[in-house]
C-alpha cells in the first residue's frame, strides 16, 4: 500500500473570465519525490501552482495535506504549511538587495527586534553558497542579470525549509552549470524527504531529475506515471498530442555579398576588440557562459549599451547606435531576455503589444489604421499559437509561454532586417518551439540575418549556421558546421583544455 | 566542471554609494543654500533667525515624517493638514494650566491623527479606493469637522492655550531651542524603523513592488494600513506643536501642510512611485523649503518675484541633483 | 447572512460577464449622482439645468483632459492652475473690449501656454527633474509672471463675441462652452484613442523601458504630452475668461485638485498606462453634479465639506467594490 | 515734538475724523523713538485678489511721499496663517523698524507678535479683527460686524423681514468672513418675529471672486425656485449674483455688495429698472493710515491704542458719487489714490 501522499490534488476546476485553466485535475505528490508537471504553455501548470501557493482559490474540488483536508487563502497559510515556490515570473522587490529579499518578511533579528544586518547578509550568503554563485548578498536586484535573478528566486524559496517546494520553470533563464548545482540542491532536499514539483519545458532535464511525471493539457489531467516507465517521445506525444520529427529545420548557408552587419574592434566596459560578420541568411550564434559578454554585445548592437570604441556597420555603412530607434530606423530588431521589464507592457493587451514596434506600419497620417492593425496580429498570433481568448486580453493575465510568444510575434512581423534575439524561447513548450524555430528559418531564409544568444545550447547548435564563443568579454572561437558541437562550445566558453 | 566567477556589477562598496547619493547630493544642495544664504544677508545666522527657522520647521518636518511612509509605499496622504486644523480647534477647549488637560492634550491630538489615518487606512486596503481619493475626501470631511467645532462651540472652544504648555514645546531646553528636538527625536526614530526594523524593510517591500511582496507571505494590507496610521499621528504631533507654538486653534491652519509636506518628501529623493527614499532626504528636503522662503525674506524681495524666484530654485535645486543622482 | 453574501457574490459575477461591466465606473458613479440630485432637488435635475452644468464645467474639463494626457504617460502637471490664471490675466489685458483682437490674443495665449507646458516637458525628459517638482516649480513662476504682468491688478474686459463661447447658447438650448467642450473631447479622444502618439503615450505609462525599446521615442512623446497639457490649460483659462469676462487672479484655485481628482475618478491611475477622455469627462460632470447636491442640501459650509468627503468616499468605494470585488 | 514728518510730506489722515474715530486710551509711543531712514514691513494676507491688491497700491503712494522711508517691504501670506507667522518672524529677523499686519487669523499670530514687541518692534494692525489687547501699538479697524449689518439690515427692510435669501460668504474660518457673516445674523434676528419670517435657503463660500459666485449662485437658482433677496460679503461675487440672475431668466431681487466698482458699475446699469442695492465699505486708504500711525509711533508722537474707521455705505442714491466708469472692474472706489495714480493703474485702455 502506498503511503499517505504529502499532497493530493482532487478534482481541481478553476475558470478566469473567458479560460477554463483547470477541469478536474487529481493527482497526489508523496514526500521525498521530485514530482515533474509538464504540458503546453497555457495548459494550467503555473495556475495549478499558484492555487497550492494560495494566490487562486478553486472554483471546485479540494487539497488533503498528509491526508487532512486544507484550505489556502493566502501566500502566508501556504507557508505556514512548509510549501515554498518559486514563481515563473519573478517576483522580486527591484530597489532592494539580495539579501533583503532573499529572506523578506522573514528577517533575523536583533535581540532588540531590530533587523540584524550581519546576520541577514551572512545567511543569504550561505545559501548562494549553496548553489555556488558569488552574487553579492548586498547588490541591489535592480543591478542583476536575468539569471542572477532567478537564481535569486530560487535562494529565496528555499531559504524556507520546506517540506513541498514548487519550482515554475527555474530553469528557463539558467545555463547547463547553473542548472546542475540547482539539482545537487533538490537531490539533498529530497534526501531530507521533502517534495518537490518541478515544471520545465526542458524535457532532458525532467528526466534526469524527477521521480514521477504529470501531464496537463488544456486544464486536464492526462496522466501521472513513474519517469522510469516513460520516454521522451511518449510525455511528448501526451503533451502535444502528435509525434513530433524534426526538430530542427535544416541548416542555411549564408547568401554572401555585402554583410549585413560588420563589427570591427567593438569595446566598452564589458566587452573587448569584438568583430563580426552576419551575412544575409545567415543564423549566427553567440555562446558563453552567462556573464561572459554575449548579452552585452547583443544589447549594444540594438544601442542599449554604449560603444566606446570600434565600428558598426550596416549594408557596408557605418551607423551610430545611440538609442534603439538608430538601430530600428536600420532595420533591427531585438528581443531582450526579461520580458516583464523590457519586453512587454503587461497592462496592455496582446494587439497593444503586438503592435507597438509596428505603428508606423499600421498607420496612415499619424492615425493608427484598425483593421489592418487587428487583421496583422490576428494572424501572427494564430501561427504563433498564443492560447488567450482574443488579442484584447491584457498580457499580464497569459500564461508566461504565452507571454513569451507575443514579445516573439511583435518582432517576428516588425519585417526586420536582422534580428537579434536573446533566449527567443524561454519557458515555451516543446511543440510551440517547432513553429518558432520554423519562423526564424523562414525569415533568415528570405534574406534577413539572425543574431542569437540562449542558453540552451542544443538550440543554439541546432539553428545556427556558425556559432561564436565568448569569454570574459571577448570572443575565444568560431565553430562552424561540424566542428561546432557541445563540448567544443563549453571547451572554448571555460577555456579549460582536456 | 569548472565554474567561471560570475562577474556581479555591484561591490557593496557601489551598493553604499548608490543608497546614499541620493541623499548626500540633496545635503550638499543644501550646504550650498546655507552657505549663499549667509552670504547674502548677514541677518541669516544670527541665533535668533536660526532659532525662528526651526521652529518654523517643526510642524512640517512631523507631517513629512509620516508623509514619507505613506510616499514609500507609494500611497499618499491628503488629509494631514486638516488634521493639524482639527487638532488645534480642539485642544483650545481643552488645553489648561492644569498637567491632567495637557495629557489629556496630547492623548487627543494622537488619538485624533491616529484614528484619521485608520480610517484612511482601512479605506484604502478594505475599499481598495485610491489613496489620492480617499483622503482627499477625508481631507474635505475633517476640515469640515474643524469648521463645525470653531463654529459651533465658540463658547467652549474658545480663547487661547496656556502659555505654559507652549513653552513646552517653544522654550528653550538650556541654550538649545525645543523645536529642534521636536525635529530631532522623530527624525532619529523615523530613521531608526525605516532603516533598522523589520517593518520599515517591509515598507520598502512594499512600494518596490507590492504583489512580489504579497506573494511573499506579507501581510501587506497591515503594512499599508499602519503607515497611514503613522501618518494620521504624525499629523496629530504636528498640530499639538502647531497649538503649543501659536498658543490657539485655528481651523485652517494647516491647510497647506499636505502639499508641502510632500513636496518636502519628494525633494528629498522619495519617489511618488514608492520603494526609494530616505528620512534623512526628508529632512534636507524640509530644510531646503524652509530656508528657502526664509532667504527671500531676509532679501526683502517682494511677494510676485518671490513666486518666480521660489520656483526657478526649486527647479534648479533638483535639477542638479537629478542629472547626477539618475543618470546611470 | 451566508445566503445574502453569496447573492451579492453570484450578482457581481453576473455583472462581470455582463457587457455592463466593460462600462467605465466613473459613468454609474455620474449617474449615481444625478439621480442622488433628483432627490435632493428636482428641479435641479431638470435637462436644461444638467446641460448647463456642461457649461459650468467647461474649463474645468478642457485642463482635466490635458491632465490626462500627462497622467497617462505616467507624469503629473502641478502647473495648470496658474496656467489659467496668466491665459485669464493676459487675455483679458490684450483684448480689452476690443472684438477684433479676439483671435489673434486668444492664438498667442494658447502659444504661450504651449510654451510653459514645453518648459515642463524639457525639464521632465531632458533635464529629469520629477514632474512632481518641475510643474510645481514651473507653478510658482508663471503665477508669479501672471502677477507681475498684470500689476496685481488686472483690468480690460471680454468683448461680447468672446463672451459667447463662455455664457452664450446655440440655438437657445446648447451652452457654447459645451460645443467647445465636445469639439476639444473628440479631438483629445481622436489623438489618444486613434493616432499613433495615442498609442505610444500609453505604453510609455505602461512600461517605459519597454516602450523605449520598441523604438518608442520617449522623450519626444513625453515632452508632446506637457505641451498638449499646457495647451488645454490655456484653453481652459480662455474658456473661463469668457465666462467671468473680465481678468482676475482669483481663479484657478480648484483647478489643480480638481483637475486630478476628475481623472483619477475618471479612471486614469496614478501608475498611468491608461485613462480615457469620456471618463475624464464623466469625473468632471460628476464634480459638478456633486457641487449642485451639496448647493441643494443647503448646508452650512462645515456640513458641506462633511457631506462633500462622505458622498466621494462612497461614491469611489462603491464602483472600486463592482470592479474589483 | 515739533515737526511731524506725516504732516511734513503728506496729508494727515489718523487725525481726520472723517476717516478715523480715535478711541482706546492714547499710547506712549517714546520708547520706540527712532532716527530715520526707516525700513518698514508690511505684510498683506494675500494679493490674490483687487482689493488686496489695492491696499498694496495705496501704502507704496503713501510710502513714496517720505523721504525718511528707505524701504517698504510688502509681502503676501497668501491666505495662509502658518506663511503669516513665519513672515512675522522673519521680518523680526531682518530688522523692520516697524512691522503693519492684515491678519489672516487673529489668535494664532499673538506669539509672533509678542516676539516682535519684545524685539522692540512696533507693530500695527488694520483690516482684520484685532488680535490681542497689547500685541500691537494700534489697531485700525473698520467694524466687520456692523459691516455685515448694515447690508443686513438693508436686506430686511427691503424684504420687510420676510422671504428667503441666499447668503454667498468669503471663507469660513477667515475673521473677516466670519464677522460679516455674523452681522448679517444679527440683522436678521433684530427683525419683530426675531427672524421668523427669514428663511437663509442656501449658504456657500465663493471667496469673494466673480467665477465662484456667479457659479454658486447659478446652482442655487436651479434649486431654488423662490429667492427674494441675495445677501453677498461683496468682492466681485454680487457682480457674478446679477450675471447669474440675468442669464437664468430671473428678475433681479435686492442684493448687498460691497464697493468694488465692477459690481458697482453692473449696478447702476440696472437701477433704472428698479434693482436694489447696497454696498458697505472696506477702505483701502486704511493702508495710508496705518502708515502713518507707523510713523507716528517712530517718532515717539502719542497715538490711539485703537481707530475705529469711517466707512460709507453707498445706497442708490449716493451710488453717482463713487462709481468709476471710466476705471476696470478691479477699482475699489473707496479710495485714496491720486487720479494719476488711480488712472495709471485702472483706466480701461478702450476708454
Ligand atoms: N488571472 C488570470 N486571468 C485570466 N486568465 C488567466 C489568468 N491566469 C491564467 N490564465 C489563463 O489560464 C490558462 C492557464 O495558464 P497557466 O499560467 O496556468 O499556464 P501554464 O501551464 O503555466 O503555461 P506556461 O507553460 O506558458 O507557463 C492560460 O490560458 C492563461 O491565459
Ligand atoms: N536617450 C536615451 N538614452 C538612454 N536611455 C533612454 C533614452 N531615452 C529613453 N531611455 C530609456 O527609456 C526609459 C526612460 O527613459 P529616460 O532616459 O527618460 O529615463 P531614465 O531617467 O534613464 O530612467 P532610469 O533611471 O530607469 O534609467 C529608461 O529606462 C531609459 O533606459
Ligand atoms: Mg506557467
Ligand atoms: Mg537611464
Amino acid at each position: 500500500m502506498m503511503p499517505t501522499p504529502l499532497l493530493s490534488i482532487e478534482n481541481i476546476s478553476k475558470s478566469f473570465p473567458g479560460v477554463r485553466a483547470l477541469m478536474d485535475v487529481s493527482f497526489a505528490v508523496q514526500a521525498g519525490e521530485v514530482h515533474a508537471l509538464v504540458g503546453e504553455n497555457g495548459a494550467g501548470k503555473s495556475t495549478l501552482m499558484k492555487i497550492l501557493a494560495g494566490v487562486y482559490q478553486p472554483d471546485s474540488g479540494g487539497l488533503h495535506w498528509q491526508g487532512q483536508s486544507i484550505q489556502l487563502r493566502s501566500p502566508a497559510d501556504s507557508q505556514r504549511l512548509g510549501i515554498s515556490i518559486i514563481y515563473q515570473e519573478f517576483n522580486l522587490l527591484p530597489d532592494l538587495t539580495v539579501a533583503e529579499n532573499v529572506l523578506l518578511n522573514r528577517e533575523p533579528r536583533t535581540r532588540l527586534g531590530l533587523v540584524d544586518w550581519r546576520a541577514l547578509n551572512e545567511r543569504t550568503r550561505q545559501l548562494l553558497h549553496d548553489l555556488e554563485t558569488d552574487i553579492d548578498p548586498q547588490a541591489l536586484v535592480q543591478d542583476l542579470s536575468v539569471a542572477q535573478q532567478q537564481i535569486v528566486e530560487i535562494v529565496k524559496a528555499l531559504a524556507i525549509d520546506a517540506r513541498l517546494l514548487i519550482m515554475d520553470e527555474p530553469t528557463a533563464a539558467l545555463n547547463p552549470t547553473e542548472v546542475g548545482h540547482l539539482f545537487g540542491v533538490i537531490e539533498r532536499l529530497k534526501a531530507r524527504g521533502s517534495a518537490v514539483i518541478f515544471i520545465s519545458h526542458r524535457l532532458d532535464e525532467v528526466f534526469t531529475i524527477s521521480d514521477t511525471v504529470t501531464v496537463l493539457k488544456d486544464g486536464q489531467h492526462i496522466s501521472t506515471s513513474p519517469a522510469a516507465d516513460l520516454t521522451r517521445e511518449e510525455v511528448v506525444r501526451r503533451m502535444v498530442g502528435r509525434q513530433l520529427q524534426d526538430i530542427f529545420p535544416p541548416r542555411l548557408q549564408a547568401q554572401g555579398g555585402t554583410p549585413l552587419l560588420e563589427v570591427h574592434g567593438l569595446s566598452n566596459d564589458r566587452l573587448r576588440d569584438i568583430n563580426l560578420q552576419l551575412q544575409a541568411g545567415e543564423i549566427l550564434g553567440l555562446a558563453g557562459l552567462e556573464g561572459h559578454g554575449q548579452r552585452e554585445l547583443a544589447r549594444a548592437l540594438f544601442g542599449i549599451e554604449p560603444i566606446h570604441r570600434g565600428t558598426v556597420q550596416i549594408d557596408g555603412q557605418r551607423v551610430y547606435l545611440r538609442h534603439p530607434e538608430d538601430a530600428m530606423r536600420q532595420g533591427v530588431a531585438f528581443l531582450s531576455d526579461d520580458r516583464k521589464m523590457e519586453g512587454l507592457a503587461l497592462t496592455l493587451g496582446v494587439r497593444e503589444n503586438v503592435a507597438l514596434p509596428n505603428l508606423n506600419r499600421f498607420s496612415r497620417f499619424m492615425m493608427v489604421q484598425h483593421e489592418d492593425e487587428r487583421a496583422v496580429c490576428g494572424q501572427i498570433v494564430e501561427t504563433m499559437a498564443v492560447k488567450t481568448p482574443g488579442i484584447e486580453q491584457p498580457v499580464r493575465l497569459l500564461s508566461g509561454g504565452n507571454q513569451q510568444k507575443t514579445v516573439l510575434s511583435k518582432w517576428l512581423i516588425s519585417q526586420p532586417r536582422i534580428l537579434i534575439f536573446v533566449e527567443p524561447t524561454r519557458g515555451i513548450d516543446v511543440g510551440a518551439k517547432v513553429e518558432i524555430y520554423r519562423l526564424i528559418h523562414q525569415l533568415a531564409h528570405d534574406g534577413a540575418g539572425v543574431l542569437m544568444v540562449s542558453s540552451d545550447l542544443l538550440e543554439l547548435l541546432g539553428l545556427s549556421s556558425r556559432v561564436l564563443v565568448l569569454r570574459e568579454g571577448a570572443i575565444a572561437a568560431e565553430l562552424a558546421g561540424a566542428a561546432a558541437t557541445e563540448e567544443s562550445v563549453m571547451l572554448a566558453a571555460t577555456g579549460v583544455h582536456g | 566542471m569548472t565554474s567561471m566567477p560570475l562577474t556581479t556589477p555591484t561591490a557593496s562598496r557601489t551598493r553604499w554609494l548608490k543608497n546614499w547619493r541620493d541623499v548626500l547630493l540633496i545635503w550638499t544642495i543644501l550646504l550650498v543654500l546655507v552657505i549663499v544664504a549667509s552670504l547674502a544677508s548677514d541677518r541669516f545666522l544670527t541665533p535668533f533667525n536660526l532659532e525662528r527657522v526651526t521652529a518654523q520647521l517643526a510642524a512640517l518636518a512631523l507631517v513629512a515624517i509620516g508623509q514619507t511612509f505613506v510616499l514609500l509605499t507609494a500611497g499618499i496622504d491628503l488629509s494631514v493638514g486638516s488634521v493639524v486644523s482639527l487638532v488645534g480647534t480642539l485642544l483650545v477647549g481643552i488645553i489648561t494650566d492644569s498637567p491632567e488637560s495637557w495629557v489629556l492634550g496630547t492623548a487627543v491630538a494622537v488619538g485624533v491623527g491616529a484614528l484619521v489615518g485608520l480610517v484612511n487606512g482601512l479605506a484604502v486596503t478594505r475599499l481598495k479606493v485610491s489613496p489620492f481619493m480617499v483622503t482627499l475626501a477625508t481631507l474635505s470631511i475633517v476640515q469640515g469637522i474643524a469648521l463645525f467645532v470653531f463654529e459651533r462651540f465658540k463658547d467652549v472652544f474658545e480663547g487661547s492655550i496656556s502659555r505654559n504648555f507652549g513653552e513646552v514645546f517653544t522654550g528653550n531646553l538650556g541654550p538649545i531651542p525645543i523645536p529642534l528636538f521636536v525635529i530631532i527625536i522623530p527624525v532619529g526614530i523615523a530613521a531608526l524603523v525605516l532603516r533598522q526594523t523589520p517593518f520599515g524593510r517591509h515598507i520598502y517591500a512594499l512600494g518596490s513592488n507590492e504583489n512580489a511582496t504579497r506573494l511573499s507571505g506579507m501581510a501587506t494590507d497591515r503594512v499599508k494600513l499602519q503607515v497611514y496610521v503613522i501618518s494620521g499621528l504624525m499629523a496629530g504631533l504636528a498640530g499639538l506643536y502647531t497649538s503649543a507654538r501659536t498658543l490657539s486653534g485655528n481651523p485652517l491652519i494647516g491647510e497647506n501642510l499636505a502639499f508641502e509636506s510632500i513636496t518636502a518628501v519628494v525633494l528629498g529623493g522619495v519617489s511618488l512611485m514608492g520603494g526609494r527614499g530616505s528620512i534623512l532626504g526628508t529632512l534636507a528636503g524640509v530644510l531646503i523649503i524652509g530656508i528657502l522662503s526664509n532667504m527671500l525674506n531676509l532679501l526683502r524681495v517682494p511677494s510676485d518675484y518671490q513666486y518666480v524666484l521660489r520656483g526657478a530654485l526649486l527647479v534648479l535645486a533638483v535639477m542638479l541633483y537629478a542629472r547626477r543622482g539618475r543618470s546611470a | 447572512m451566508t445566503t445574502a453574501t453569496s447573492i451579492t457574490a453570484r450578482l457581481i459575477e453576473q455583472y462581470r460577464r455582463s457587457p455592463l461591466s466593460r462600462v467605465q465606473p466613473v459613468f454609474f458613479a455620474l449617474v449615481g449622482m444625478v439621480i442622488l440630485l433628483a432627490i435632493v432637488s428636482p428641479r435641479s435635475a431638470e435637462p436644461s439645468n444638467l446641460i448647463n452644468m456642461v457649461r459650468q464645467g467647461g474649463p474645468l474639463a478642457l485642463v482635466a483632459i490635458g491632465q490626462t494626457v500627462v497622467m497617462i504617460s505616467g507624469g503629473l502637471d502641478l502647473s495648470v492652475g496658474s496656467v489659467v490664471i496668466l491665459a485669464d490675466v493676459m487675455a483679458a489685458q490684450m483684448i480689452s473690449g476690443d472684438e477684433s483682437k479676439v483671435i489673434p490674443v486668444v492664438l498667442l495665449v494658447l502659444a504661450i501656454g504651449a510654451l510653459v507646458g514645453l518648459a515642463n516637458g524639457v525639464l521632465v525628459v531632458l533635464l529629469r527633474v520629477t514632474p512632481f517638482i518641475a510643474t510645481l516649480g514651473m507653478n510658482f513662476i508663471v503665477y508669479g509672471a501672471a502677477l507681475l504682468y498684470s500689476g496685481g491688478a488686472p483690468r480690460g474686459d471680454i468683448p461680447p463675441n468672446m463672451r459667447f463661447w463662455g455664457n452664450g447658447f446655440i440655438a437657445e438650448v446648447i451652452p457654447a462652452a459645451a460645443v467647445v467642450l465636445l469639439i476639444v473631447a473628440l479631438i483629445a479622444w481622436f489623438l489618444i484613442s486613434r493616432t499613433v502618439f495615442g498609442r505610444r503615450l500609453t505604453a510609455i505609462g505602461a512600461n517605459r523601458r519597454a516602450a523605449y525599446l520598441s523604438g518608442v521615442s520617449v522623450r519626444r512623446v513625453t515632452l508632446l504630452a506637457y505641451v498638449f497639457s499646457g495647451l488645454m490649460a490655456s484653453a481652459g483659462g480662455l474658456l473661463l475668461v469668457a465666462f467671468v469676462g473680465v481678468g482676475t487672479l482669483e481663479v484657478g484655485t480648484d483647478f489643480l485638485l480638481g483637475s486630478i481628482a476628475a481623472s483619477v475618478i475618471g479612471g486614469t491611475p496614478f501608475e498611468g498606462g491608461k485613462g480615457t477622455v469620456a471618463g475624464t469627462i464623466a469625473g468632471v460632470l460628476f464634480l459638478m453634479v456633486l457641487y449642485s447636491v451639496l448647493t441643494a442640501l443647503a448646508l452650512p459650509v462645515s456640513g458641506r465639506r462633511i457631506a462633500e468627503g462622505v458622498i466621494i468616499l462612497v461614491a469611489v468605494a462603491l464602483y472600486a467594490r463592482g470592479r474589483s470585488g | 515734538q515739533d515737526t511731524d514728518i506725516v504732516t511734513e510730506h503728506s496729508t494727515d489722515y489718523l487725525n481726520d475724523e472723517t476717516l478715523a474715530v480715535q478711541e482706546g486710551e492714547e499710547v506712549d509711543t517714546s520708547a520706540y523713538a527712532k532716527e530715520g531712514p526707516y525700513t518698514i514691513g508690511f505684510i498683506n494676507w494675500s494679493t490674490a485678489n483687487s482689493w488686496t491688491v489695492q491696499i498694496d497700491e495705496e501704502i507704496k503712494h503713501e510710502a513714496t511721499l517720505y523721504p525718511e522711508i528707505e524701504e517698504l517691504i510688502t509681502v503676501s501670506s497668501d491666505g495662509d496663517v502658518n506663511k503669516q507667522i513665519t513672515q512675522i518672524e522673519d521680518m523680526i529677523s531682518l530688522g523692520v523698524d516697524a512691522l503693519l499686519v492684515i491678519p489672516v487669523a487673529t489668535e494664532p499670530i499673538i506669539p509672533a507678535l509678542e516676539l516682535a514687541k519684545e524685539q522692540g518692534i512696533p507693530v500695527v494692525v488694520f483690516a482684520s479683527a484685532p488680535p490681542g489687547e497689547d500685541t500691537q501699538v494700534t489697531t485700525l479697524w473698520a467694524d466687520q460686524v456692523l459691516f455685515g449689518r448694515l447690508q443686513g439690515d438693508f436686506l430686511m427692510e427691503e424684504l420687510g423681514c420676510a422671504g428667503n435669501i441666499i447668503v454667498l460668504n468669503g471663507l469660513a474660518g477667515i475673521a473677516t468672513s466670519d464677522l460679516r457673516r455674523q452681522g448679517l445674523q444679527e440683522a436678521i434676528e433684530a427683525c419683530p418675529d426675531g427672524g421668523a419670517g427669514v428663511t437663509v435657503l442656501a449658504e456657500e463660500d465663493a471667496l469673494w471672486a466673480y467665477d465662484q459666485g456667479k457659479l454658486a449662485v447659478e446652482r442655487m437658482l436651479a434649486a431654488f425656485p423662490e429667492i427674494d433677496g441675495v445677501w453677498s460679503q461683496g468682492g466681485a461675487m454680487t457682480q457674478g449674483a446679477i450675471d447669474a440672475f440675468e442669464a437664468a431668466g430671473r428678475p433681479l431681487v435686492p442684493m448687498t455688495g460691497e464697493d468694488n466698482n465692477g459690481f458697482m458699475l453692473a449696478w447702476q446699469e440696472r437701477a433704472a429698472d428698479g434693482f436694489e442695492a447696497i454696498a458697505a465699505s472696506e477702505p483701502t486708504w486704511q493702508s495710508r493710515v496705518a502708515l502713518q500711525a507707523a510713523l507716528r509711533i517712530l517718532q515717539g508722537i502719542p497715538v490711539n491704542s485703537f481707530y475705529r474707521l469711517q466707512v460709507p455705505t453707498i445706497t442708490s442714491e449716493t451710488l453717482e458719487q463713487y462709481v468709476r466708469p471710466e476705471y476696470s472692474d478691479a477699482y475699489w472706489t473707496n479710495s485714496l489714490l491720486p487720479k494719476e495714480v488711480a488712472d495709471e493703474i485702472y483706466m480701461e485702455a478702450s476708454s
